[in-house]
């Protein structure tokens, strides 16, 4: 099995990757976001994002109500349905599922959130969590009848409501369960940049110790992302390659090497 | 109204609740400057707030 | 197995819904319906749905790009997983499928319509077409498992691209395939309406020849449902029931003949 | 531009072709006043128009 994680940015190319698996002979899962077009939606509609950064440097979005009718139509709406429509088209049979269908990914809501009221703050508990558990028996139903599973966020709290997750720690709970032989993280750069502000920094390869090193002064959210991906290499030997989404074969360019490799 | 003080569960100390405390408000202990949440009234009971995600700090 | 098929206004019962499924003993397949939610997002997004009246008298909006983002947004989106939380919160593990997904409701593009160019009229092929095959062993292979299927559109035209269809002919088409023992309809009204501006005129029974009569001259939209109504009639034996969808307790309210029996 | 014709495929009437037609444009035969399709050009060839939904029609 090989793990997709494909950005949420709107250079990410689903198109190309779509060919990639129709010619993939091996069972694929695939998660995606779609943060772009939820930004977009918002500002169309009119929505304010509340960007809070928590207490310890991680950056989220606070996901209150307005928050998760967005993120519904963006990522489960939107982009699972584009991303399956493409597939689709090659011969692909896709399966578009949040974390709710089939309880496929639960979770435990997260703790509270600090919110000023009146002079007051008081903590609120928004409708965030932490994935937790895979249901690893449907989606062995699904690759096993020839069917390739499309996940994205929202997943289930633990009594069934729908809550926001980082599709990164997804990834991370899904190799620890499938050991996938490898997990590609089509991001739009050529790969891991040195320096972020220069595209043409892309490091062939990082080890893991120096990808924590990394992690322990990058910034906010993608601090998340080095994190979640430090969590699936802790799950059992595997190629990790963080590679350009962007490219005409952006899975067939990662499983060849292109972009950064971290074992 | 006396002030009210309700003691710190990390350092013991005893910590200002201001005037007609709610459920969840969150306090920060002086002494230690510990984040505490406001769990129960009458008497005050304070515990230590949650970080947002807490498991991401370290 | 039970056909549900749940109507798309904002007045439909889903929690009182899920609490029926929950208690129901066999196989259910829910279709639902989202145009008052994709009518508030048109409006709110300040895109406008032309609605067409085609030759034979029958209304449908131009399914062009805008709707079908529309439609992503408000029926794959929201309301399907909306459908799917309220089931899981009860413990029914429900697995929301557009007809994409797994290509499990494929179709057959429909013919063109007439558009404007200049001082010419060219006839545009639109986004919707006519659901023509189910993909029984996806389903099947859910239900085995114990997962409630829920289905909306789009469906998946005869290359893959994602096409606007009428859900009740999703639903005439499932009962050809699983010859469901009944097929409920919740509607916003109390059942088959005599007279449709008396709300207290719902019939309790109607026979097929009595249907079809209705059918020759009930208006644009509603003859379409009754039209997909009589297909499923004809599918085998099988009772019909028109329900209230906004009742509390809907599905069992439908199952113990409350609302319009149609055999 | 010598006004072109193309023959009606329901009555075989004439039908006046406005100049450089396009494909899918819609036509009507004024003789028995079906919409009418090009289909294809030099030469002109019309077929019936579909129907929106044609199949609902009855």
């Amino acid at each position: 099995v090989v793990i997709v994680k494909v950005g949420g940015g709107k250079g990410l190319n689903l198109e190309g990757l779509a060919e990639d698996v129709a010619r993939l002979d091996e069972g694929v899962l695939i998660v995606h976001g779609a943060n772009a077009w939820r930004d977009e939606l918002a500002e169309r509609l009119g929505v304010r994002l509340e960007v809070l950064t928590s207490a310890s440097g991680y950056a989220s979005v606070l996901s209150d109500e307005p928050l998760m009718e967005l993120m519904l139509m963006a990522y489960a709406g939107l982009r699972n349905k584009r991303l399956v429509e493409a597939l689709l088209r090659r011969g692909v049979r896709a399966v578009g599922l949040t974390g709710l269908d089939g309880a496929v990914i639960r979770g435990r809501r997260n703790a509270a959130i600090r919110a000023r009221e009146g002079d007051r703050i008081v903590l609120k508990r928004d409708l965030s969590g932490k994935p937790r558990e895979v249901n690893a028996a449907l989606l062995h139903l699904l690759l096993a009848a020839g069917y390739t599973p499309v996940l994205t966020v929202p997943i289930a709290d633990e009594n069934g409501f729908a809550v926001n997750s980082e599709n990164d720690e997804v990834v991370a709970l899904l190799q620890e369960t499938f050991r996938a032989r490898c997990v590609v993280h089509l991001i739009e750069a050529e790969g891991f940049l040195a320096d972020r502000s220069d595209p043409a920094s892309a490091i062939a390869s990082l080890s893991r110790d120096e990808l924590a090193r990394l992690e322990a002064d990058a910034p906010g959210r993608f601090r998340r992302k080095l994190r979640a991906i430090l969590r699936t290499l802790e799950a059992g030997p595997v190629w990790v390659a963080i590679a350009d989404g962007r490219a005409p074969h952006p899975l067939e360019g990662a499983l060849s090497g292109k972009g950064t490799v971290i074992q | 109204m006396t002030a009210s003080y309700a003691p710190c569960p990390v350092c013991d100390a005893e910590v200002p609740v201001p005037p007609n405390p709610v459920l969840s408000e969150l306090l920060v202990c002086e002494s230690c400057s510990v984040a505490l949440e406001v769990r129960a009234l009458d008497p005050v009971v304070l515990d230590e707030a949650p970080q947002e995600e807490e498991d991401w700090g370290q």
